[in-house]
């Protein structure tokens, strides 16, 4: 932890834009167990949350607080631990301290499925699918879920049933229509990208977490992806989102956080992020 | 429906089939090839060569359990099923066991081939044997020490069915007999035996029965050897096949070795006949090929007397049955069909080639040996 | 953006009117490719020249990175492929990348269980590998060397698999999608890095970024359902809203010359 | 006392022969992700070629037993490479099939051992002093047990060395993982494979005629009743892990040996329960690598 | 497996009709007489062939059962054995120590059939719980382990129970008497085919339900079940016991076809034979594993009659030894067929039809690459 950012450019982000329109939550505070926001009770908590692996501090007591409805980016140099605060939100990792709510339930210490079911949903940074299944039963699947019983030994999935007809919709609903009977294994990567965005909607989770979406997506299909996920976000969904291409987390975001060494640097309005010194200095560079 | 069995008609004399099923491949294929010369030789013998009783062709048919019992009940039932009334063969007990109990089960005759369990005698009307039982090579050690009362003997055997019903032998025939028997067992899969010969020794028995077979001989042996055991305690074992003569190593003289069989045990007519029969045939006289030439002398037997396609008749044309043999006179007896045969004590000696050669020590008298008689 | 030597002519043929000037160091004739049995690459013709940097451009999925994988053998091929002057399309990769082929892939494809010097290490072929220039442009490795590479983080892997190919003096660059992944600011560092590379070897480039692009781009090669549909100056296609729009599916709502920041939002 | 050290020596002696085919079979797992059912195979075939060639020179002398120990790592070497060359590098990136494929082989050569030297053990003989003992703290221990062990560790040695310090090394542990980056860097990874199997097949040609001389005979199912111990040492080692492979040969056989001896023949019993053991609480083995989190 | 469109259902129908009339004809063969010189050792009437048969179907009823593990659930498990022969040696134990009088001997024998099943079920779950808690390799070895302790204890013969080495005979006191002797080799072969028809029918539902959906689910992407909010480890060890307890089944029946049973079933090796079966057969298709199973079951048997006959035994050495052996045979063409045959048996009959090239198999393919990066 040789070069860590100074403290005080986070107070200058603070100075710089005082009373944002949206919940502003600064990473050094203690921000709900203490002081509770009133109204809008948050979505998604992330309270004091540490992970350690062998000696390198991977997050550094990360703090922040999703109101129900937004849309989060999350930006930081390759490295900053985005994909890592991910899989602590999502229980692929477990966090060495500090806690973990949704909906107020503290989930800190559940398995992946378990907050699966409460609500949480996520894409990889590289697609991570069903690879010899057919995009309806990648989908099928995961509607399944949602309907209860997915692992009954009495239910026989049908192409006429609720969940086969919801999984197809929410191909044709991501441009997938096509491609319902292909094996998922080999679609291109742009439309390995839409099939997960599918089986997200059709998990219909509350909150949602995707981690760069938009990478090695052909920049003709920036804007239709960008469609999609703005329909997914649409019904009071709660949408997470790491991705460095700045013109989809501007178009799309409410707020921004920025991660840097494992330390959330800052969480603000894009314009008030954008026009960051250190934010410019170590994320976006001298703009290529 | 077609019926199972095929109706024969008295006139024509058909040939009377029997199936001989054994091991040509797997673990046991070497005992199986030394039963099935056996045969050979002992059928040339009791048929004087023609193949033939009382000008009934006896028609062979060799099958290959592979050393598996499934697939020896597979065969056993197709033989059956084609009408077969006499079976014989295997090497393993396990074998013998289940087609003990197809022969119950479809009422025909069998016998076991040098197959040694005690447990095939008195298992039932149709099953008889044509090998010793491990009773009998108990019993053979039995008479190498004498007066066994007061003796503390300590069986040194693999924990499996061939070394529990030796351990079961030794404490019935030599226990009863007043001696103390207590039992080393090693687990089948042991490779190390070293410690084991530590504990024979600190057992500090007046003998040591050592039942044994199969691939960790060798080790074993020298393993008693590198201890130190022939120098305190008297070992006695069984002998086993020419091809075991080597695995016995240094020590091989300081053992008495009860023996089923071997070529110079005896020289009677019909170990002469066999012994030529083998060495015309490229094949030489080993532990197991008596059992073949007896079990050929048996059906050769109910077949005369039973004419092949009644089971009743040949199953009592055996009973009671003594005749001459390989190791001289065999008598089965009534009762629960154990076989009732001379057994030899032997010894190794080296040779100038380094080789190991067994000699006859004693004949043991079949009385002498003769198992308690089974409850059927 | 000007490159001095630059062939005029958008279609492939009149490349062998000058011969001596723009000899290629690929050439690439009737190429076919073929993954699990199914068709990717159909009668791919084309050429990168011996110097600067060639972009192979398309949508996703029309076959750029089975292009390159048939090129190097990667996947089942047939056709003509002239390295250097030599045919190559029978050798088996190793051979062809022996012959001065660097490869930047897809995804990275770092050796998750080897550490960052070791990954390093194995992509030497060299006798004096270029060291020095790597951990100029990297220093972020510098700091992880003993850090098993699974452990990086995507942009991380992503230096790895870039500082593999730089390493070693090679006649040709083959790579695929070198951004994808990273931050703006690591995106900038990356594009002059390979910028510079360009300077000294010919690079053939798969790239989705269209700024990237317009920075390192000389010439273009737009694949569209696995065949070349447009060959060409990158200044013919990129200054012409309407052909970005037909091969690369971009609505330019905004002036795409003026897209020099990331800030650009499409409509 | 004296039968403590007995069973921890002797223990060691059989672990040593555990590590012998072990080496190679957590060599070939580790770095080619193949499950090689074949292994035992390589050591029988390697321990009747050697007691061939030592028969036929001169039983019982040192010499022949040098001469023979070559041979048969040789002969494990070539058979290896063979199998790889012929069979898994055909199948290569389709793990199941190569195991299966050395599971036919493994059923397929046992089968054709019986047919060329028969069911029966074929005994051998070694040179004298191995077969006599030396004692330690009053324990009679056999002199072979000394020079497997004195073997095992030089295989050990050596190939920990290789792995460490030859850019081969590397160049196998990089293609275990994506073989097709390895040769996109320009490396010939085919030779590299058939360079491990080599040496693992070497390993248990080695093992083969140690082996024949720790049991005394040669018979065409040494190997495979070895193999089932070397599988699971590797396992509980930690797959790919030679030390772990190591340290597990030792605490089997040790085990193994108390537990035949104490607890009446439980050896085997309590070897795969401590297999289970050892994999529910360590799902990697003592030394699996640590690897990726995910 | 995939998705049934509005065509499909009329091929459901000819399926249908095609096994139903398949499972008719073996059902009348006992009735017939066919004979197929060089596959069967007589006609199909007779007791041999029969036998053959009905061993050939069960060895199918129990590569089903493997079917499901490891073909739809991608589990490779080395264990398989253990369940098969819990089955053969539970009931063998059960009618030897259970025969209330207050039962029929009828009554008795059904009961002891169910408990066997039941408990087959039990040990899979017990067994299961503890493996999969392990994936990939790990998993194979520890029930392997599971597998070698099961056939320790059995060859050690704890309390006389499981007749050690020299196996366990059937107690024929409550078996109905029309299940007894070679000339009821027909009726044991109609138990046979009804086991097989059963186990059939239950692995069809099992891979048609959602929890067969899901369980090939994990067999792809484990962590992406977990995403979705299923906890892979439940359908697996479901889906583990079930095979279990089907296992059991066709241990139980071949118990009695072979009146009797040896520790040979309870090897690991055995399982080894299964994996080769699923294999030669095709793996990730019912129906390759049942035709592995006939094949596999019939070539042993001619092998050791072609190994056996004059005709080998006149040729030179080089040919002779290697041809005389069944088992190098065996291993050989299993050999081939991984190498040459990716579908296996079942995978050759489908070159013919006309179908995408990515089957099952190269979702297992995918699967296996997945696993073991
Ligand atoms: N097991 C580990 N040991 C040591 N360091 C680790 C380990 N796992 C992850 N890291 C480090 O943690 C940091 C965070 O990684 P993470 O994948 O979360 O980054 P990221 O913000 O998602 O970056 P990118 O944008 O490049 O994907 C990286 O520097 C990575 O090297
Ligand atoms: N492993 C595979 N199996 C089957 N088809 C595949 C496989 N890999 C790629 N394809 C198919 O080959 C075609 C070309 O893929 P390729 O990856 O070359 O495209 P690309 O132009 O590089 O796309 P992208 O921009 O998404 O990287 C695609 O339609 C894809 O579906
Ligand atoms: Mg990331
Ligand atoms: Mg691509």
């Amino acid at each position: 932890m040789s070069d860590q950012p100074p403290l005080h450019s986070v107070q200058q982000l603070l100075s710089a834009q005082p009373v944002p329109s949206a919940q502003p939550v600064l990473s050094a505070q203690p921000v709900l167990s203490a002081q509770p926001v009133p109204g809008a009770q948050p979505v998604l908590s992330i309270e004091h949350v540490t992970l350690q692996i062998g000696g390198a501090r991977i997050l550094n007591d990360v703090s922040l607080a999703i109101p129900k409805g937004e849309m989060l980016g999350v930006i930081g140099p390759n490295g900053a631990g985005k994909t890592t605060l991910f899989n602590v939100i999502s229980g692929v990792l477990f966090a060495t301290a500090g806690v973990v709510r949704l909906n107020g339930r503290t989930i800190t210490r559940e398995p992946i499925h378990a907050r699966a079911r409460a609500g949480l949903g996520r894409t990889f940074q590289t697609s991570s699918l069903f690879a010899g299944l057919t995009a309806t039963e990648n989908v099928r699947l995961a509607a399944q879920t949602k309907a209860g019983g997915a692992t009954a030994l009495g239910k026989f999935p049908r192409a006429r049933d609720a969940a086969t007809r919801l999984a197809e919709q929410r191909l044709a609903e991501v441009g997938l229509g096509a491609h319902r009977r292909s094996i998922a294994g080999g679609l291109s990567h742009g439309d390995k990208r839409k099939l997960e965005i599918a089986m997200l909607m059709a998990m219909d989770p509350e909150v949602i977490l995707l981690d760069e979406p938009m990478a090695g997506v052909g920049s003709g299909d920036v804007p239709g992806l960008m469609e999609v996920i703005r329909q997914l976000h649409h019904g009071g969904r709660t949408v997470l989102m790491v991705e460095h291409h700045m013109e989809v987390v501007l178009g799309l975001v409410d707020r921004v956080a920025v991660m840097h060494h494992g330390e959330l640097l800052a969480c603000d309005t894009p314009d008030a992020v954008m026009g960051n010194p250190t934010v410019q200095s170590a994320y976006l560079g001298g703009a290529a | 429906a077609p019926g199972a069995a095929a109706d024969v008609d008295a006139a024509a004399q058909p040939a009377v089939q029997v199936g001989m099923i054994t091991s040509a491949t797997g673990p046991l294929a070497a005992y199986g090839a030394a039963y099935t010369a056996g045969f050979e030789a002992g059928l040339d013998y009791a048929t004087d060569g023609t193949g033939a009783v009382d000008g009934r062709e006896l028609e062979i048919t060799w099958k290959d359990d592979q050393g598996n019992p499934d697939t020896a009940v597979s065969q056993a039932k197709d033989l059956i099923g084609q009408g077969y009334k006499i079976l014989a063969g295997t090497v393993a007990s396990g074998i013998a066991l289940s087609l003990a109990e197809q022969a119950a089960q479809n009422d025909i005759l069998y016998i076991s081939g040098p197959a040694a369990a005690d447990a095939i005698t008195g298992i039932n009307q149709n099953t008889f044997r044509s090998g010793r039982q491990t009773y009998e090579d108990v019993a053979t050690a039995g008479t190498f020490i004498g007066d066994p009362s007061g003796k503390k003997i300590v069986v040194f055997a693999q924990d499996n069915a061939f070394g529990q019903g030796n351990l079961a032998g030794v404490q019935a025939v030599l226990g009863a007999k007043g001696a103390t028997v207590d039992g080393v067992l090693v687990a089948e899969d042991a490779t190390e035996f070293t410690p084991f010969a530590q504990q024979l020794l600190d057992a500090d028995p007046d003998l040591i029965f050592v039942a044994w077979a199969g691939a960790s001989t060798g080790a074993m042996w020298t393993a008693l050897q590198q201890q130190g055991v022939f120098d305190d305690v008297p070992v006695v074992t069984g002998l086993g096949d020419v091809s075991t003569y080597g695995a016995y190593g240094e020590a091989s003289d300081k053992i008495s070795f009860l023996s089923h069989y071997f070529a110079a045990a005896t020289d009677n007519d019909e170990s002469a006949a066999m012994i030529s029969y083998l060495e015309a045939n490229d094949s030489e006289a080993d532990l197991f090929s008596p059992d073949g030439f007896v079990a050929a002398q048996m059906i050769v037997q109910a077949v005369r007397e039973g004419g092949g396609d009644d089971v009743g008749t040949m199953i009592e044309s055996l009973e009671g049955y003594t005749f001459d043999s390989v190791k001289g006179s065999i008598t089965i007896r009534a009762e629960d069909h154990a076989v009732l045969q001379p057994m030899f004590q032997a010894a190794l000696s080296q040779g100038a080639d380094g080789t190991w050669t067994p000699s006859l020590v004693e004949t043991v008298d079949a009385k002498t040996v003769a198992p308690v008689i089974a409850a059927k | 953006m000007t490159d001095p030597i630059r062939t005029e002519s958008p279609r492939t043929e009149s490349i062998r009117t000058e011969p001596a000037r723009t000899e290629p160091i690929l050439r690439v004739r009737n190429l076919y490719g073929r993954i699990a049995g199914q068709q990717v690459v159909e009668d791919v013709s084309f050429d990168v020249p011996g110097t600067g940097v060639t972009a192979l451009l398309g949508r996703n999925g029309v076959g750029k990175t089975s292009t390159i994988r048939s090129i190097l053998g990667l996947i089942e091929r047939t056709g003509e492929v002239t390295f250097a002057g030599s045919r190559v399309d029978r050798l088996p990769t190793h051979r062809i990348v022996q012959r001065g082929v660097g490869y930047v892939p897809e995804d990275r494809e770092v050796f998750a269980k080897l550490t960052v010097t070791e990954n390093l290490r194995l992509a030497e072929r060299d006798a004096h590998p270029n060291r020095a220039l790597v951990e100029a442009l990297f220093p972020d490795l510098v700091q992880r060397r003993a850090q098993l590479a699974g452990t990086l983080s995507g942009g991380q892997q992503q230096m790895v698999s870039l500082a593999r190919a730089l390493l070693n003096t090679n006649r040709l660059l083959l790579v695929d999608e070198p951004t994808k992944g990273l931050s703006p600011k690591i995106v900038g560092e990356v594009t002059e890095a390979l910028l510079a590379a360009a300077a000294t070897v010919p690079i053939l480039l798969v790239e989705q970024n269209l700024q990237v692009i317009r920075r390192l781009a000389d010439r273009v090669v737009v694949l569209s359902g696995g065949r070349v549909v447009f060959t060409g100056d990158a200044a013919d296609l990129l200054d012409d809203p309407e052909l970005i729009q037909r091969y690369l599916g971009v609505h330019s709502g905004a002036d795409p010359a003026d897209t020099t920041t990331d800030a650009a939002v499409p409509a | 006392m004296s039968t403590l050290v007995l069973l921890l020596v002797t223990g060691l002696g059989l672990g040593a022969l555990y590590f012998l085919v072990a080496s190679g079979l957590s060599l070939i797992y580790g770095l080619m992700g193949v499950l090689n059912f074949a292994h035992g195979s390589f050591l029988t075939v390697g321990a009747f070629i050697g007691w061939e060639v030592s028969r036929r020179l001169s039983d019982g002398s040192w010499w022949a037993l040098v001469a023979a120990m070559l041979v048969g790592a040789l002969v494990g070497a070539l058979a290896a490479a063979a199998t790889e060359f012929f069979l898994i590098r055909r199948l290569y990136n389709r793990h199941i099939e190569q195991v299966l494929v050395t599971v036919g082989l493994a059923l397929a050569t046992v089968a054709l051992f019986e047919g060329i030297w028969g069911t029966d053990p074929t005994y051998v003989t070694s040179p004298a002093w191995l077969a006599q003992t030396t004692e330690i703290l009053g324990a009679r221990i056999p002199n072979n047990r000394f020079l497997l062990i004195a073997l095992a560790v030089l295989v050990l040695v050596t190939i920990v060395g290789f792995l460490r310090f030859t850019r081969y090394g590397l160049i196998i542990r990089a293609g275990v993982e994506n073989r097709t980056m390895v040769t996109a860097l320009g490396i010939d990874v085919r030779r590299a494979f058939t360079v491990v199997f080599a040496i693992g097949g070497a390993a248990a040609g080695l093992g083969g005629v140690l082996a024949s001389i720790y049991y005394g005979y040669v018979s065409a199912h040494i190997g495979s009743s070895l193999l089932i111990f070397a599988f699971i040492v590797t396992v509980i080692g930690g797959l790919g892990s030679l030390g772990g492979a190591a340290i597990a040969s030792v605490l089997v056989a040790v085990l193994q040996q108390f537990a035949n001896f104490y607890l009446g023949g439980t050896g085997d019993l309590a070897v795969v329960l401590a297999l289970a053991a050892v994999l529910l609480v360590r799902p990697r083995g003592l030394l699996g690598a640590k690897g990726s989190t995910a | 497996m995939r998705g049934q469109g509005l065509s499909g259902q009329r091929r459901l129908i000819i399926k249908i009709a095609a096994g139903g009339a398949l499972v008719a004809l073996l059902a009348l063969l006992p009735l017939l007489n066919i004979s197929i010189p060089g596959v069967f050792p007589g006609p199909t009437y007779t007791p041999g062939t029969l036998q053959l048969l009905a061993y050939a179907m069960l060895i199918a009823a129990l590569a089903l059962s493997y079917h499901l593990l490891f073909g739809l659930a991608g589990m490779l498990s080395f264990g398989h054995a253990l369940f098969f022969a819990a089955g053969a040696y539970g009931l063998g134990i059960v009618l030897r120590r259970f025969s209330p009088d207050w039962l029929s001997p009828g009554a008795t024998f059904l009961v002891a059939v169910v408990i066997t099943v039941v408990l087959g079920f039990v040990l899979a779950a017990v067994v299961g719980s503890l493996s999969l808690r392990v994936t990939g390799i790990s998993f194979a070895m520890v029930t392997l382990a599971f597998a070698q302790a099961g056939s320790v204890v059995v060859r050690r013969n704890p309390e006389g129970l499981t007749g050690g080495e020299e196996g366990l005979s059937l107690d024929v006191t409550n078996v109905p008497s029309f299940f007894v002797g070679v000339l009821n080799t027909r009726n044991l072969y109609w138990l046979a085919l009804g086991v097989l028809v059963v186990v059939y029918l239950v692995v069809l539902w099992v891979e048609r339900s959602r929890a067969g959906h899901v369980v090939a689910a994990t067999r792809e992407n484990d962590l992406r079940v977990r995403v979705i909010g299923i906890r892979p480890y439940g359908v697996r060890l479901l889906v583990f016991s079930i095979a279990g307890a089907l296992a059991a089944l066709a241990g139980a029946a071949f118990l009695l076809l072979q009146s009797g049973v040896s520790p040979r079933v309870a090897t690991p090796d055995f399982t080894l034979t299964l994996l080769v079966i699923v294999v030669l057969g095709g793996v990730g298709l019912r129906w390759g594993a049942v035709l592995g199973a006939v094949v596999y079951t019939l070539l042993d048997q001619r092998l050791t009659a072609l190994a056996g006959s004059d005709l080998i035994a006149g040729l030179p050495d080089v040919l002779r030894i290697p041809l005389s052996q069944p088992l190098f045979l065996l291993g050989t063409l299993f050999i081939l067929v991984v190498l040459f045959l990716p579908g296996g048996l079942a995978g050759l009959a489908k070159l013919g039809e006309h179908r995408t090239p990515r089957g099952p198999r190269r979702a297992r393919t995918i699967a296996a690459e997945g696993t073991t990066r």
